[in-house]
């Protein structure tokens, strides 16, 4: 359905209407309680009200963690607004609260005066034991601060579905639908998406439908009717740039990304993935779509993962492989194999915090050296990463361009919360696209396996199969242009430099770097990944404020730019924030020899607009 | 590289132009000279065959065939193979392993392949021994081998080859020898016919760190008593006169018997593919039995990569080919003018 | 981190001090608080006794247990215990792992392992599913199974975990279910007991994302119909009134008869845990016999930690115990003045 | 047995006896010819001599190529002098060759007027035409430049053992000690060591003892009888610190530096490995010291191998593993999971030259960059590379010092060339040592599994099955001091940092940076690993030329010397040589933020003394 954003449905009330920016909201509660749920259906009525919006999902480590917990708390932050935007918010605004452990874990991040809404049904002794409570922080004066509604969820929910053939246990679970109701209300957001999705989701059980419905409008219409809300506010639609949008995850940004660019070349697109936290649910999205000539290989492990998708690729399939950390590690052998044998392959990287198993559940961006260096001998590949959950499909995209075009291992990086935030996304048009031209080898005239096209490079891409073509490749050193197995001495110099060269020339084969800001002065930043919007959001303020700062944000990590050098010459600092200890830095002071300085959080948590406009304050004024 | 030829095929049209390079005497020219003799008779045109191997020397394998090769990591080369068998269903996609390569570091890519029937041949030339590594003991090695590593003798209880691709429940399981050419041929034919995995261990000499390690069963003079040739409906009868056969007591252990002193044919196991028991009976002789060569277990199951392409068949059918401007505009969207 | 206990310990002096982080429901919390009641009858000192585990729900097992533990990375516990048990033969080493820890990723650490015969004991808490990254399907899952991974079903053949392990020979194997509650307790306490490699798996239930796996096998209701208690030098029997019995037909293949009608318990197949056929046969069952729950096979072998061990002392006894000053003049040496 | 250097063992001869300061003999053959034998023997004899030397086995890629292939060659080099010496030379004088193929692959490196020993009954028409000869170059007139002593070996040996019950095949094989005994007599080597060796190693079949003492002496004793060669040579001893000395190389003093550490340390060792070349040999050498407490585990892959040997250290083993390249990255899951759990844990990467499996049999310094950053996420481990053969003993030993009173793990890096290696190795007196000592925590009072020194940041190392201290760790972020798992966004930074610091920190507990050469000047060359004798020539050679130019030689790559960047900063150039392209460059230029530029050489092979010096001489001319 497409409606359009000018005329966002909306209810007639007599209340006071204010208009508002821009809000962030936070839902939480157990990890059993649909929060997730709540704000995805959030996200998507704020995105049809054609709001700016931009999500950050956190994730308890336990599946389910015993009812009640600190650390079984779950939660969905959205910022929304009518201009642009481009982080979630450092600080929410509203809290919807479903026991008394979500509010212990987020009250700390509450705007002074904000709104917090809370199920009193959960605020039980038990549950306030638990959370570390000794007197009822609803009762006792503590929240004086904030604007508290204390609302029986629970039982609103109960009597909205009596007379359905519902236990209590299945009837209390549309709680999450109840509170998202009232909050859509209290934000003027269009409930109808929200109907649509569940008459879609539980369409094979239409009990399910009219509880959840009716859940959903008892929290909306209570909040038309009752006395307890006097304002109700409105967040005009953002001036987005024309076009037809969509809301999109960074998941479905990675997957769409990648079976577009799969359909455009017209090739078979075989995915080989080994399940992991954040990365899973990239191979979910994609088993969807067998009938675009898909291909997906759930492996025994991540080694077996990569080696069937550069199987696929030796068979002229685009060959694509998603992992997390842990994961990536093991597929290094065979991502050197595939720089040997100069196969195209596409590798996604899905960030997440700390080494070891660390915490699956946060975001990190401490994977750069080891998707450049972690594989033995010198070995380069390029290195992709998207800014934002919408551009990963972009990227994605290009990632199987230079891949194909290049006959080389491409590494796509993204980190837990690109993968799990949204944002509405100008759905581009198909003729739009980058081209992505393949052409397989297949004229025995002449044929080398290893014969170069003298531009970029690249070897003949041969699908097995092809007749007259038969030959043979591997791990051990080859020889130019035969491919034969060679311990030639030059040779392998030879080798080994071609193998770089060609990677470092598609460096002429990138757009211009974008400087936001001015092209010249005191500072530049310069970021990379999913800190995108925070920094430009830091240092669109700063700007604002008369400072002289500009930020690059670099997509292309390997080969860098060419023009990066140039840029960075005009400006008297650097900076590098970094979502961990320093890699991006160490390469710009490695490759540049300009003392730039990083600001490193290493929390599993994004950098705040307000925590990186200090550091940069402080630089500037140093 | 290589012409396009038509008509038939012959030997030298499998040969490729490498300069083959295992030690004199190794039993690995053995199998190479069968595979590329029994190739032309499979009419399978030379393009659509590719030879995929891991690290090891049985592993160079592919740059002695002249068809699509792929010589590449220890250990993984089924998943490699998976991949390609099952986006390129119409290629006949051989494995080439060796006992370190398949059943050490590579043991279970080997298992998973076989458990999901993955259209691919997979020969494991089985020396009880690392050979490119310079002579360590193997997997396959038997306990107590005294090697570079185990100057005390090894410790660990070998693995059965056999036996862990039954435990797989792999669909077609053999055995044959390096020596053993005729015999060599008719299982590489038939592991071709096979519609899934299959399985083929080739016992194989490496006459530099493990010479004769398979003495008795493939020495000329020996074997007729030491080899025990598997044929399907056949009673299982060994010896120089053919007069000794295998008989199952109630206790299900199998023990030899002579043939003639009341004892005939009738009493013996005859040998059935497709009987699951029979084939971990037979895997698991012991030592003062003879050992078998042949078919063990053949059974037909819904292919890895036939279900994979039906699938998608499948989903074309139900969701209509891609349309890549549909699923751009999937669920809700919106327009800002 | 806790205090050293004298005298008899008690299923609370096993209890870690941190809380219990599975879901409400999940079968793992029988199995950890059997493992707490057995352990105090064994006789074991609490600081000997040491769980390995990789990653998983399953994995977090060690965790609760006030014993050692370490909490390691998918798939490789197998690896990191024997490292454990051969240079400290004196610990209690047990492994938990989950059918996608031990099967998928760890499948061959798990088949060498058990091959080795080192003295640990392997749990496998087999729930069909993978619970930690929320529910895609695992190596034991049913072939077509619709999971987050397989929206059009699964393609893969499972494993089956026995099966497995017989085929690299494991020198005890055996099944329990988490609600089996005694049974499982003389399970962990026999695998225990054993001296070698202990593989025991135990049939779980995940109420998140696959309740119900082992419904009749597990339901009171049902489970006399679909399981069959393997005693060994008993007959196999089973069903409400102990009307069922299990038979094999002379081609080795078991059939399903009903006591009374001609036929007695003496026809019946009688469990023997050293007969490898029997147990082979057991495992592979099919669908419509009962699930054999007990322990299937069970020998006596050299231990490789008893090995290892052995050799150090024997080869300080042939050679004397290191000395350094030795080692290190070892050879032609000459003096520079 | 010991003999006095003063007085090597020599024959009496009328010959002109002519002394020389240094020779470069190089043997080659088919690699059944036993080269590598007869090599490591004539190096035996030479160290026993008292000469100092430097070795350079080059094996061959198949375990036995068909005879006469070019690509079955195998060499062993040898340069042996009376005065200090580096490396094994980069030109040959005598070239001793077992047939066409070898004289067709060596002939170019040797000296001007070099000598060849050639046997002649190799010469045959088939091997000339395998080792593409037209013409028999011994007798074409072709090697004019050389003096040429054809020989024919094969049948002196046969003729030698005559009369024992040896068939041809076997007998033929002697003839690797025919060819030795000529080569000791023309430079005065003693061959009783090697009379010593041959007892011993066959002494279970005394025919073939006595065939290869046979033929030994009659290669000896024709050099001193026949007309063919009016000069014997000699090589004085060189002056070496006084001490007792025997030869060793990379691999055993790996071994036995190794197990000296553990034995210092009472505890038992366990070594953990997976065959890989050129790894592989530690493990068979340390595999013959069992009665030192010694567990060998062959495991069935790296991981496997790695993971024993990190189980056996939580149970208190000294726990090490021994890889190459390709078997490396698959050991950097576990690596990390002992960076979490703080474990000692030591892991040798003999370095072999390529990516994927590359050339296996030959060299380079390609993987600091993986064992640096080759993990996911920020994970800091101690990196260690010796410089010599006989170094390896040291830095194996400080590999495990270092493990242990950090609890941490410690890359030992060598490479192909400094494992194969020999060279004259002053014993060290055990009481000499280094300390280590290990203390196991076992007071249950105040015991916290993360609890830290204080000045070390370690934390206990407490042994599985220690009564009271029972507790759990794992690859989870750790709460600090608890050790509990903890997700604490806090947590997680400070742990890092102090992850990372406690690796910092072990800059102090490193001895100040040895300059060779001028404590400041124009060019400081900086090397780390094998390369250290070609260096060390070089710069030597040219300070002997008057040139600015000192060299530093880094031991520990992680942390590196805290006194190194002021040593640069006195400096006007600085030049990294490396057999990559240029890992250890990148860190100097990130950390130090100079212009450090690289020589690099990527062929397999390392540098020749010529080769660095033309380079270095280029930067100082600039
Ligand atoms: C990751 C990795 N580990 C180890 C090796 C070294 N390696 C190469 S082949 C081999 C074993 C060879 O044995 P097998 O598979 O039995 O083959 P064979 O040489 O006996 O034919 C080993 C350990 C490697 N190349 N890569
Ligand atoms: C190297 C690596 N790959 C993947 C993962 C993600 N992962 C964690 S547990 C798991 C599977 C869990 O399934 P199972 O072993 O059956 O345990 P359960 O949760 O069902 O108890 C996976 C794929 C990981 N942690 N590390
Ligand atoms: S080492 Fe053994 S297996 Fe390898 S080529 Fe030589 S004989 Fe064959
Ligand atoms: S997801 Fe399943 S296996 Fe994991 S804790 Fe929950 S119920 Fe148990
Ligand atoms: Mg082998
Ligand atoms: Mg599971």
């Amino acid at each position: 359905m497409t409606t359009e954003a000018g005329t966002p449905p909306r209810s007639k009330v007599p209340k006071r209407h204010e208009e508002l920016e821009e809000v962030v909201v936070r839902f939480a509660g157990d990890s059993g309680d649909g929060m997730q749920l709540a704000g995805m259906q959030f996200t998507n009525e704020t995105a049809v009200a054609g709001s700016d919006l931009a999500t950050l999902p956190d994730f308890p480590a336990e599946i389910r963690a015993p009812p009640g917990t600190l650390f079984g708390v779950s939660g969905f932050q959205i910022n929304f607004s009518s201009h642009d935007i481009f982080t979630p918010g450092d600080n929410p605004d509203v809290l919807v609260m479903m026991n008394p452990a979500a509010l212990k874990v987020n009250l700390r991040d509450l705007k002074p005066g904000g709104i917090i809404i809370a199920d009193t049904a959960e605020f039980t002794e038990n549950n306030l034991r638990k959370a570390g409570y000794a007197t009822n922080p609803l009762e006792d004066g503590s929240l004086v601060k904030y604007q508290v509604f204390p609302l029986d969820i629970t039982n609103m929910t109960l009597r909205a579905v009596e007379g359905l053939n519902l236990n209590t246990k299945v009837a209390s679970r549309c709680k999450n639908f109840c509170a998202l109701g009232l909050t859509s209300w209290l934000f003027t957001r269009p409930i109808e998406p929200t109907v649509r999705w569940i008459e879609n989701r539980f369409k094979k059980n239409p009990e399910l439908v009219e509880a959840n419905i009716r859940a959903l409008k008892t929290g909306y219409n209570f909040g038309e009717t009752a006395e307890m809300f006097a304002v109700q506010y409105e967040v005009k639609p953002a001036r987005l740039i024309p076009g037809k949008y969509r809301n999109i995850t960074g998941t479905a940004a990675t997957a769409l990304g990648f079976l577009a660019a799969a359909e455009r070349t017209g090739l078979p697109l075989f995915l080989g993935s080994y399940p992991i936290t954040p990365a899973s649910d990239i191979l979910h999205e994609v088993a969807n779509y067998k009938n675009f000539n898909v291909y997906t290989f759930q492996a025994e492990d991540e080694i077996a993962a990569v080696g069937a998708a550069l199987g696929a690729a030796y068979g002229g399939a685009i060959g694509i492989t998603t992992t997390s950390g842990p994961g990536m590690l093991l597929k290094q052998e065979m991502i050197n194999l595939a720089v040997m044998a100069e196969l195209p392959l596409i590798i996604a990287d899905i960030q997440r915090a700390g080494p070891s198993t660390g915490m699956p559940t946060k975001t990190e961006q401490a994977d750069l050296l080891m998707a450049l260096y972690g594989r033995s001998s010198d070995s380069s590949v390029v290195i992709l990463a998207p800014a934002t959950p919408g551009e990963c499909f972009f990227i994605a995209f290009e990632a199987v361009r230079i891949a194909t075009k290049y006959m080389v291992p491409v590494i796509f990086m993204s980190d837990t919360n690109l993968t799990n935030g949204a944002e509405p996304w100008k759905i581009p048009n198909v003729s739009e696209l980058p081209k992505i031209e393949v052409q397989f080898r297949t004229d025995p005239q002449g044929f080398q396996p290893y014969l170069r096209d003298p531009e970029t490079l690249s070897r003949p891409w041969v699908r097995a199969g092809t007749p007259g073509l038969e030959h043979r490749i591997g791990g051990l050193e080859k020889e130019d242009i035969t491919g034969n197995v060679s311990y030639d001495p030059e040779n392998h110099e030879k080798m080994v430099r071609l193998r770089a060269e060609k990677v470092a020339r598609i460096a002429m084969d990138i757009p211009p770097t974008d400087v936001r800001g001015g092209p010249s002065g005191k500072l530049l930043v310069i970021g990379w990944g999913g800190t995108y919007g925070s920094i430009v959001e830091a240092v669109e303020r700063l700007r604002g404020q008369g400072k002289s700062v500009s930020h690059v944000h670099l997509r292309h990590l390997n080969p860098l730019p060419s023009d990066l050098k140039q840029i960075i010459r005009r400006f008297e600092k650097v900076l590098v924030p970094e979502l961990n200890m320093g890699q991006l830095l160490k390469i710009i002071r490695a490759e540049y020899l300009v003392d730039a300085k990083g600001i490193n959080k290493i929390q599993g948590q994004p950098f705040k607009v307000g925590e990186l406009m200090e550091k940069i304050q402080e630089v500037l004024e140093e | 590289m290589s012409e396009v030829v038509t008509g038939k095929l012959t030997r030298k049209d499998f040969m490729s132009d490498q300069e083959v390079r295992w030690c004199p005497g190794c039993g690995d020219y053995a199998i190479l000279a069968q595979m590329q003799k029994v190739l032309p008779e499979l009419g399978v045109p030379r393009e659509k065959l590719v030879f995929i191997s891991g690290i090891g020397c049985a592993a160079r394998f592919p740059y002695y065939m002249n068809a699509y090769g792929f010589h590449t990591i220890h250990g993984r080369a089924p998943a490699i193979a998976t991949g390609l068998k099952v986006s390129r269903p119409d290629l006949h996609v051989w494995v080439v392993t060796g006992d370190g390569d398949g059943l050490s570091i590579g043991g279970n890519h080997l298992i998973h392949a076989l458990r999901r029937n993955v259209g691919i041949k997979i020969l494991l030339f089985n020396n009880r021994i690392y050979g490119l590594t310079k002579g360590q003991y193997s997997p396959t090695s038997e306990l107590g081998k005294v090697t570079k590593s185990t100057p005390f003798g090894s410790l660990d209880y070998p693995l059965n080859p056999i036996e862990i691709a039954l435990g797989a429940e792999a669909t077609f399981v053999a055995r044959t020898a390096d020596v053993e050419t005729k015999h060599e041929q008719e299982i590489l034919k038939r592991a071709h016919e096979h519609q899934g995995s299959a399985f083929v261990e080739i016992l194989q000499n490496c006459n530099i760190y493990n010479d004769g390690a398979w003495e008795p069963i493939t020495n000329r003079a020996t074997k007729a008593d030491h080899q025990l040739v598997l044929e399907h409906g056949k009673p299982l009868i060994f010896g120089k006169n053919r007069e000794k056969g295998i008989r199952l007591r109630s206790d299900m252990t199998p023990e030899i018997v002579t043939l003639g002193q009341g004892i005939d044919e009738s009493q013996l196991l005859v040998h059935d593919v497709t009987n699951p028991s029979m084939a971990y009976i037979l895997s698991r002789l012991g030592p003062n039995f003879p050992t078998p060569i042949g078919v063990f277990r053949t059974v037909k199951r819904m292919t890895y990569d036939e279900g994979a392409n039906a699938q998608v068949e499948t989903a074309k059918q139900r969701l209509g080919p891609g349309n890549l401007e549909a699923m751009l505009n999937r669920g809700d969207t919106w327009v800002v003018k």
